[in-house]
């Protein structure tokens, strides 16, 4: 219900802010900058998705709010405000009354997510006791009750049980669960239907969607599927190499992507263009510039690229609330797909 | 579950044929024991008679096939050496060997886990570094070897404690045991300690391993990200799915301390089934030696059943009836 | 309808009434306690039951499904990989399976397979992964091998120069390529692509789904094209074959199976297309899960999550009809005269 | 005063596998009999017969003995003992269910009666000298309890009664056996209460006990603690010649031998037949050395079958010179100026230090061109191949290393089981592997086996020694010593026989 | 089922895929990799040194203590730096039989390192032939292949060799052919493993479709890429061989004595550790001690760098 009025730009309530984020992999060598100046603002109430290609910083970013990454990989610039709090100041202690409680996290695979030796009921009790004092009686009606939340049949039989006694599906529903035992302001879902079935995944999703829209949670939603933010999310983020390359309105990111590389995805998605014609791609492969490059970081695979890519930094505001780290955006949607195509 | 423990039974039944027969074979291409035991003095006349009263005349197929008609009834034959049931000879050596086995497999998890888990914890730390390098060398020392060191260490030259024996024991529901007086403490200490140095080296690179694998996992970080306490995370969520494997490991390592028991008493000379097997193999006495062997297969058997139903009541991810061995 | 059968070009590839089940390894001890009622039945699972396919020459042929269905099965048994429990599969007229079956014949039928990391040898160089069959079965000369590589390797999008490489020092998109390089040499009629495309990014997929698709064209290759994703399958179909726990349950003219889904469970995976046009409020998922092929359900394997389930769904195994221009589907709902008339209205 | 001693305790090399008296006639079983039982005749330290539960005895007439009991010895459960016990001893130690010894060699041919309940009359087919240390073997156990009796009984300990000067208290294998005092012995009352055997087979670990003072009295000190243990202040030890001798047998039988080869590896006939050849061996060896060296002072040089204060040695019979060059003459001599190879074999954890005897020797003729390869095993391995696997068989060795030790005490075991021609049904030269044979011996040795005046049987069996020897039948090595080591102001009065007994441990002062 | 959403060839930096640079073989990343650790590196250069000594023991070696004839019984049991009666310094002492305890090391070594390391290889072969026929055969074959294994490896090797050994008797081959025969399972346990896990992958199923021969799957595919946990295993079981040698001596079922190995050296000298005479026993022991060690060590790191969870 409050879906719609957070997500005019004009309410302050602004729940996350990142600003310029960093975070490095310092291994031998040079270091890996798997997140290298991102920055977002995410509303209460608000979903928004992060879309990009494998190996382009997006769990990293999540992980980073979450402060959950661990050596090698460090912090080692910008800032992360969540309702007001620089995070990256925060002891370790008060980072983890944080977690779990104001923001929860789900995870990709939840074959993985699940401590195997620990019931369900044990792994969600834990989530709660961590930042509430309440009974066990308590906990385990509060564990019983998230846990028909997100539907899964017979709770209170099913809370026994151990995590392979669960498939997939109502094992990533268990995982869910612990992410809303404690009700909290912002889910990080780090792509939690990838390792799914498609009829699961559309199930999670479904039920994803509705739970955030009546509690109103705020949600990061992770993905290397547009597809799957289409349906989803108020606002979508794509990264490329570390960078977040467009940020807009779901409608307008994927309606009229101003960013090459996001149309060049958009367009490679087979179940856009006609059966067994050519489908646009394209070119290249992901390439790392030192990191004393100024330029645009996908001007070698952008049809659009000129001189100007090679030296400074884009940054392009298309709109409001739609922007691109480009300096040629493409405006007329028809001409330029054509053009992308290599 | 039946199934899985009929197959168990059948299979040892098979490990203990086939080493009866073996020993049978082997022990009587080495030669008999009558050669040994008899005086310098006997006259030939006198061995051939003790050969005949040994049985020992006829042919070997028709003692083997003796033995299989007594063993059915539990009956493993009569030592040569004296005269008493081999298997009495055996089990009476047994609660020796066990708790000498015991105490070095408690030394090997009370000193190994601690030191495996703090080194898993941190793997790059110094100290972990230091644990893991010192478990390579507890690797490399043949027991024996640091039996003698051990000896002329803590017996010879600081004369601390009892070069070998067993000492004084005390008996609890029949079974005599060293570790309820002083002095048998002080004896079972060094071949214990002995014992048990390579198991604590290998119980620390399992569990350092388990860590470091286990605090890798998914699940850990996920614990992490409900805001689970670090203690809680370090000892419920790895220490269990740590544990777990590495004493399964231990418990089926608790037959080979069994059978490395052997040197470690001739060592020390522990009275227990070990040393009895070396003295049976010097002396021949077949019906000792396979009794050895066999009630050595029935603890093995008796052991890998325990820690299968066990581990399978711990683990919930294992079941028995899906495991086809 | 016979009209139509005359205007198809020669069956390259058919199968008849192939089941797979495994079972769990029976030993001798085993054996006896069930005999003497220690153990239960040895469990079964059914991932192929009694299922009828035909490729034609130079057509694809799309196989969808969720995991688990017994995708993988099937490709895997038409390659000749294994053994089907029932049912033969003939390559142009002659048994893959049986005993005279020559390699010479079973080679044209290639694989691609699903994860671009472990399909590779990593000991091997791309060179000798490409080439080393080639030369076994002598597909060229000899001294031919080398040049015949580079050529392959070029119309794969692959610099010849990267013969001598490892497999490790390329990009999942390129091992991919070294994958279809590698079915190429030895001329194949027929790949079968197991998820080809599963593991890749959508950007990496297009150029991978495209090089499929210009290969086709180049050399007239048949695919049996496998994919969880109906997106993908759309896109490089021309027949589709839907299979829900080891059953074909639908299978036609992919225009037609995406234009009139007969099964339910086709009716709901078209609805669920992930499409960035989808409208975010109509959609309903199918409910349920996807139940275990240990103990499949009775009759109508699709039942208990079908909204139109009657009960003799619950009873019944519905067999394959023909609705329309050899567009068959599984279902008691059907009756080869609705979807005719509907899809003449 | 002698009560005023508590507890001895010893650590023994060797626990005996039973405690039955008659199960096996060993230097461990005996150690442990003797403290329980009583015999006829108990052995002195020299293996002397002294007058034990027999008073004495009377020859009646060459095939005709007669011996008187003691009428004041009682069993330690209170039965007194009378000529029925004896009697039935003689008839149970030869038929001992499952044993593999058998009392028959010593026994089989007496015929025993009771004249009254404390004198018994042996009859033998043939005039015997050595009956009275035949008989001397056997432990006299109580008819009452011991015709129930199996050997698990005497295992338990139940039918551990005998007149001996300790009564048996507890048996725990592998650890240790308890006794204590017989306070209503018949003879002299030893001066411990209570003693305790404790069998540590290690060697480091039995001189370790003494040392930290877990026991107070320990046998068979290895060579290797000698040193340490003589120039120990705290500690004394005692010592005595054992009535074992170790010697190398030679293949006297057979023109070609298994394990002689040529200097170039050919085949050729067995030089050991040579006489030159023996002598240059035995002439090659220095014994000196090996005590001092190999055995590290626990041997004496030896140079016939027994040492020379034992009954029936020859005295005058000093070990052969040690002389390189006269080695090599009489090599030349023989015809093998360049020598030739052969292999010694020995076993390696029966005497002690055995295999660098074997070495040492291996060394020493190497030197003079005898190329001595050494194979050692253990003697379980080694007897059945030194024997030849049957008692018809020949040795499979051509020249090896063995022990030989009589439990009767008097040379003419020796003589009999060593020198003599193999002869099966006679039961002679038992331990002849070598088939040395000299009719003049053989006829030697049977005129003393019927000889009943002690020293004209004694200067039979030293002629016989005198000839076999001259012969070279076998290479004496060296007599063992073997040493006892006691808390110092104790002393153990060390035995020929090898028994360790608390009887023979004083305490001094104590 | 995870496997295909992981995609760790994204890890790549650009630059790799660019074209030129010629990359190091899969052989030469592993050796940088194993010389990143400078203990592993010291045991390497430490295990060859101690491979070439014992090669070339007859050449270093001041004596040649197999050789009767040069030993004197006069020069037993002197302490380390006393002369000998030829003059030649015993720089680690004699023992019992007048033998130089440094030439017997170097000499011991070479039985050691023979029976550790043939054991091991012969054992590799034959347990690496059966494993692999087990898990290609797969069925009734490696079902009863499997249950031997079972059985061997349900008793302990030490047991095994010391039955072997009182039958077979005494010898260098002997001893090997125990040793074989009690370890040949661990291998065929671990190729099996190995190999299954390889055999799943689906270049072996593709290697199937292009209907190359079995053995050539096996042989050219398989068994290249068990090689990794072969190598671990046979670093640790040829120590473990060495270590077993050393024990059964000591048993005293290993060795002839006048051709010492390293544990019958220790055996020999243990009971003059008593007297003082630490030398006898101790040398050897400190050899047999670096041998292992150094293999320990380097099988460790051999096992680190080619487990891809410990690469950096
Ligand atoms: N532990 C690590 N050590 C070194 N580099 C790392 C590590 N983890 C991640 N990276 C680097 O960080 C980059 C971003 O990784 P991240 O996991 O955020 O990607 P992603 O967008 O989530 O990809 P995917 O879709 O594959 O999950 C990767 O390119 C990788 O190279
Ligand atoms: N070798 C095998 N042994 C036992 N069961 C098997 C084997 N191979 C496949 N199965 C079972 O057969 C069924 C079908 O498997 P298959 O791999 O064909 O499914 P799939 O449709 O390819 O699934 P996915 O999409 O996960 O690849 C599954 O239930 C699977 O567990
Ligand atoms: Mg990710
Ligand atoms: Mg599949």
């Amino acid at each position: 219900m409050v879906a719609t009025s957070t997500r005019s730009p004009e309410k302050p309530d602004v729940l996350v802010e990142v600003e310029g984020l960093q975070t490095y992999f310092l291994t031998r060598g040079e270091p890996m900058r798997a997140v290298d100046g991102v920055s977002f603002k995410l509303h209460s109430g608000e979903v928004l998705g992060i879309v990009g290609e494998s190996g382009s910083g997006k769990t990293i970013t999540g992980h980073s709010i979450l402060g959950l990454v661990e050596p090698p990989g460090r912090v080692v610039g910008g800032s992360i405000r969540f309702r007001g709090r620089d995070l990256l100041a925060l002891s370790d202690e008060e980072l983890r009354q944080l977690r779990g409680d104001a923001m929860a996290a789900v995870f990709q695979d939840p074959m993985m997510t699940l401590n195997p030796v620990l019931r369900i009921d044990t792994q969600i009790m834990e989530a709660i006791w961590s930042h509430h004092r309440v009974s066990k009686v308590e906990a385990r009606r509060r564990a019983v009750d998230v846990l028909r939340l997100v539907g899964i049949p017979s709770p209170e039989k099913r809370a026994s049980a151990y995590p392979h006694e669960l498939s997939g599906g109502m094992r990533q529903r268990v995982v869910i669960a612990i992410a809303l035992v404690n009700s909290p302001a912002l889910i990080i879902a780090d792509e939690p239907t990838t390792a799914l079935d498609v009829t699961i995944q559309s199930q999670i999703i479904y039920e994803m969607r509705k739970l955030c829209r009546e509690k109103g949670t705020a949600m990061i939603w992770i993905t290397h599927d547009l597809s799957v933010v289409a349906s989803l999310a108020d606002r979508i983020c794509v990264m490329y190499a570390g960078e977040i390359v467009e940020e807009g309105d779901t409608e307008k990111v994927l309606g009229q992507p101003a960013h090459h590389y996001t149309r060049g995805l958009i367009a490679s998605i087979p179940s856009g263009s006609q059966p067994g014609e050519q489908l646009p791609q394209i070119k290249g492969m992901i390439t790392r510039y030192p990191a004393a490059d100024q330029g645009c970081r996908f001007r070698d695979r952008c049809p659009a690229k000129t001189d100007l890519c090679d030296t400074r930094p884009p940054d392009v505001r298309v709109s409001d609330s739609h922007s691109a780290k480009c300096h040629h955006p493409a405006h007329a949607s028809a001409a330029l797909a054509q053009e992308s195509v290599s | 579950m039946t199934l899985y423990i009929l197959r168990r039974i059948l299979q040892s039944a098979f490990v203990a044929l086939a080493m009866s027969m073996i020993v049978f074979v082997g022990l009587n291409v080495v030669g008999n024991p009558v050669d040994i035991l008899m005086p310098a003095d006997a006259s030939q006349q006198d061995i051939a008679d003790a050969i005949a009263r040994l049985g020992l005349d006829r042919p070997l197929h028709e003692q083997y096939f003796v033995f299989l008609k007594n063993a059915l009834t539990g009956n493993l034959g009569i030592s040569f050496v004296n005269g008493q049931s081999a298997l009495a000879t055996v089990v009476e050596r047994l609660p020796a060997t066990l708790e000498l086995a015991v105490v070095a497999m408690i030394l090997a998890l009370v000193i190994g886990i601690p030191l495996g888990f703090l080194a898993g914890l941190r793997p790059n730390s110094l100290p972990a570094k230091a644990i893991m390098s010192s478990s390579i060398v507890a690797f490399s020392l043949p027991t024996f070897w640091i039996g003698i060191v051990f000896i002329m260490l803590f017996a010879v030259q600081l004369g601390w404690l009892p070069s070998g024996g067993r000492g004084l024991t005390r008996s609890v529901f029949g079974l005599e045991l060293s570790v309820l007086t002083l002095d048998g403490l002080k004896h079972i200490l060094l071949p214990a300690l002995t014992l048990s140095l390579f198991k604590i080296a290998l119980i620390i690179r399992l569990t350092a391993a388990g860590t470091v694998e286990v605090s890798g996992q998914d699940y850990v970080k996920f614990a992490r990200a409900k805001g689970v306490r670090r203690g809680r995370i370090t000892y419920v969520h790895i220490l269990k799915n740590v544990i777990l494997p590495v004493m399964t490991v231990s418990a089926m390592e608790f037959g080979n301390i069994i059978a490395f028991s052997v040197v470690t008493e001739t060592v020390y000379s522990w009275p227990g089934m070990g040393k009895l097997l070396i003295d049976a193999i010097r002396m021949v006495d077949r019906p000792v030696v396979v009794a050895y062997l066999i009630v050595c297969v029935l603890i093995f058997m008796i052991l890998n059943l325990i820690v299968d139903i066990v581990y399978s009541i711990l683990d919930p991810r294992i079941s028995l009836k899906s495991e086809s061995a | 309808m016979n009209a139509a059968a005359s205007i198809k070009p020669q069956i390259l590839l058919s199968a008849r009434g192939l089941s797979k089940t495994f079972r769990a390894e029976d030993d001798l001890i085993a054996r006896i306690a069930r005999r003497i009622g220690l153990a239960g039945p040895p469990s079964v699972v059914r991932a192929l039951d009694d299922v009828d396919v035909t490729i034609h020459k130079g057509e694809v042929l799309g196989v969808v499904g969720e995991s688990g269905c017994g995708k993988s099965t099937l490709g895997r048994t038409l390659a000749g990989l294994i053994k089907p429990s029932r049912g033969e599969v003939l390559y142009q007229g002659q048994d893959i399976h049986g005993k005279g079956a020559n390699n010479k014949l079973r080679l044209k039928m290639q694989m691609v397979f699903q994860n671009p990391h472990a399909s590779l040898n990593p000991r091997k160089r791309v060179g000798d992964i490409i080439g080393e069959a080639v030369r076994a079965h002598r597909v060229v000369p000899p001294r031919d091998v080398d040049r015949h590589v580079s050529a392959i390797m070029e119309s794969s999008g692959l610099d010849p120069q990267w013969k001598s490489r490892f497999p490790h020092q390329f990009s999942g998109g390129q091992r991919q390529r070294i994958n279809i390089a590698r079915a190429l040499a030895v001329k194949p009629d027929l790949i079968i692509c197991d998820e080809a495309v599963s593991a890749l990014d959508v950007s990496v997929q297009a150029q991978i789904l495209n090089l499929f698709l210009e290969l086709r064209r180049k050399f007239g290759l048949s695919y049996l094209f496998i994919s969880h994703d109906l997106g993908v399958i759309r896109h490089v179909s021309d027949r589709i074959a839907v299979m829900y726990l080891g059953k074909v349950v639908e299978i036609g003219e992919a225009s037609d199976v995406f234009a009139r889904p007969a099964h339910p469970y086709t009716q709901a995976l078209v609805k669920e297309i992930p499409s960035i046009k989808r409208d975010v409020n109509s959609f309903q998922p199918i409910k349920g899960e996807l139940p275990s092929p240990l103990s499949p359900p009775s009759g109508c394997h699709f039942h208990p999550r079908c909204e139109f389930a009657g009960p003799r769904c619950r009873s019944e195994v519905p067999r394959l009809t023909t609705l329309a221009n050899g567009h068959q589907a599984a279902c008691h709902l059907l009756t080869p005269g609705d979807v005719t008339q509907e899809a003449a209205a | 005063q002698a009560a005023e001693i508590e507890e001895l305790r010893i650590g023994c090399f060797t626990e005996p596998p039973s405690l039955d008296p008659h199960w096996q006639n060993t230097a461990a079983s005996n150690s442990l009999s003797q403290h329980i039982f009583d015999r006829l005749f108990h052995a002195d330290e020299n293996q002397k017969p002294v007058p034990a539960l027999a008073e004495g005895w009377k020859v009646i007439d060459p095939l005709t003995w007669e011996i008187a009991l003691r009428k004041d010895v009682k069993f330690h459960d209170g039965t007194p003992f009378t000529a029925d016990d004896v009697l039935f001893t003689f008839e149970r130690s030869q038929n001992v269910p499952n044993s593999p010894f058998s009392f028959k060699s010593y026994l089989g041919n007496k015929k025993l009666e009771k004249v009254d309940d404390h004198l018994i009359r042996i009859t033998t087919p043939s005039p015997n000298p050595i009956l009275i240390n035949e008989i001397m073997t056997v432990s006299i156990i109580s008819k009452r309890v011991g015709e129930k009796a199996t050997t698990d009984d005497y295992n338990r300990g139940t039918a551990m009664v005998g007149t001996g000067p300790y009564r048996f208290v507890e048996w725990r294998s592998g650890q240790h056996i308890r006794l204590e005092r017989n306070e209503g012995y018949w003879g002299k009352k030893p001066e411990w209460m209570q003693v305790t055997l404790r069998p540590i087979s290690s060697n480091p670990a039995r001189v370790a006990a003494l040392l930290s003072g877990d026991v107070e009295l320990i046998d068979f000190v290895p060579p290797s603690s000698l040193e340490r243990l003589q120039s120990n202040k705290a500690l004394s030890l005692s010592s005595k010649v054992s009535n074992r001798m170790i010697y190398l047998a030679f293949d006297h039988s057979r023109v070609r031998s298994p394990f002689v080869k040529g200097i170039d590896g050919s085949e050729i006939d067995n030089p050991l037949r040579k006489l030159e050849v023996r002598q240059a061996i035995s002439k090659a060896i220095n014994r000196e050395a090996i005590g001092s060296r190999a055995l590290e002072g626990m041997g004496v040089p030896a140079g016939q079958l027994v040492p020379p204060e034992i009954f029936g040695s020859a005295p005058e019979l000093g070990p052969d010179k040690f002389s390189v060059a006269d080695a090599k003459a009489l090599l030349t001599k023989a015809g093998y100026p360049n020598g030739f190879a052969i292999t010694l074999h020995s076993s390696n954890d029966r005497y002690v230090n055995d295999a660098a005897v074997a070495e040492a020797i291996a060394q020493m003729l190497t030197r003079i061109g005898i190329r001595t390869a050494v194979e050692t095993m253990p003697y379980s391995v080694f007897v059945p191949r030194a024997t030849g696997g049957g008692p018809e068989g020949l040795s499979q060795f051509s020249l090896f290393l063995y022990g030989f030790g009589g439990q009767t005490g008097e040379a003419s075991v020796a003589l009999r089981s060593v020198v003599a021609t193999y002869d099966k049904a006679k039961g002679l030269g038992s331990s002849n592997r070598g088939r040395y044979s000299n009719p003049e011996v053989d006829k030697l040795i049977s005129q003393a086996s019927q000889e009943l005046d002690d020293t004209k049987r004694a200067a039979l069996m030293a002629e016989a020694t005198r000839i076999s020897m001259a012969d070279v039948a076998v290479a004496p090595i060296y007599f063992p010593v073997n040493y006892w080591s006691t808390k110092k102001g104790m002393t153990y009065r060390a035995r020929t026989d090898e028994r360790t007994l608390a009887m023979d441990t004083l305490g001094g002062q104590g | 089922m995870s496997e295909s959403h992981r995609r760790p060839f994204s890890l790549l930096p650009g630059k790799l895929l660019s074209g030129k640079s010629a990359e190091p073989s899969p052989g030469r990343l592993f050796w940088m990799d194993f010389f990143a650790s400078p203990v592993a590196t010291l045991s390497l250069v430490v295990l060859i040194v101690i491979v070439l000594a014992a090669v070339f023991a007859p050449l270093i070696a001041p004596q040649n203590p197999y050789d009767l004839s040069v030993l004197d019984i006069m020069d037993s049991r002197q302490p380390p730096g006393s002369e000998s009666s030829t003059g030649m310094v015993f720089l680690l002492g004699s023992d019992g039989a007048g033998r130089d305890i440094f030439s017997a090391i170097l000499y011991g070594m070479r039985t050691s390192l023979l029976v550790g390391i043939s054991s091991g290889l012969l054992g590799m072969g034959m347990g690496v032939t059966i494993g692999l026929v087990a898990a290609y055969k797969g069925g009734r074959v490696e079902t009863v292949i499997m249950r031997i294994v079972d059985l061997q490896l349900s008793f302990p090797t030490i047991l095994i060799a010391l039955i072997l050994l009182s039958v077979v008797g005494k010898g260098v081959d002997k001893i090997i052919l125990a040793l074989v025969i009690a370890q040949w399972a661990y291998f065929a346990r671990a190729v099996r493993a190995a190999a299954l896990a390889e055999q799943r992958k689906e270049y072996v199923e593709a290697a199937r479709v292009l209907r190359l021969s079995h053995a050539r799957i096996l042989f050219s595919h398989i068994l290249p890429n068990c090689m990794p946990s072969l190598i671990v295993i046979g670093t640790l079981q040829t120590a473990s061989a060495i270590s077993l040698e050393a024990t059964l001596s000591f048993l005293g079922v290993g060795l002839p004595p006048t051709e010492p190995s390293l544990g019958l050296l220790i055996s020999n000298g243990f009971e003059s550790m008593m007297s003082g005479r630490y030398w006898m026993s101790l040398f050897p022991g400190i050899a047999l001690l670096i041998i292992i060690m150094a293999i320990n060590l380097v099988g460790d790191q051999v096992r680190t760098v080619l487990n891809p969870k410990g690469r950096g």
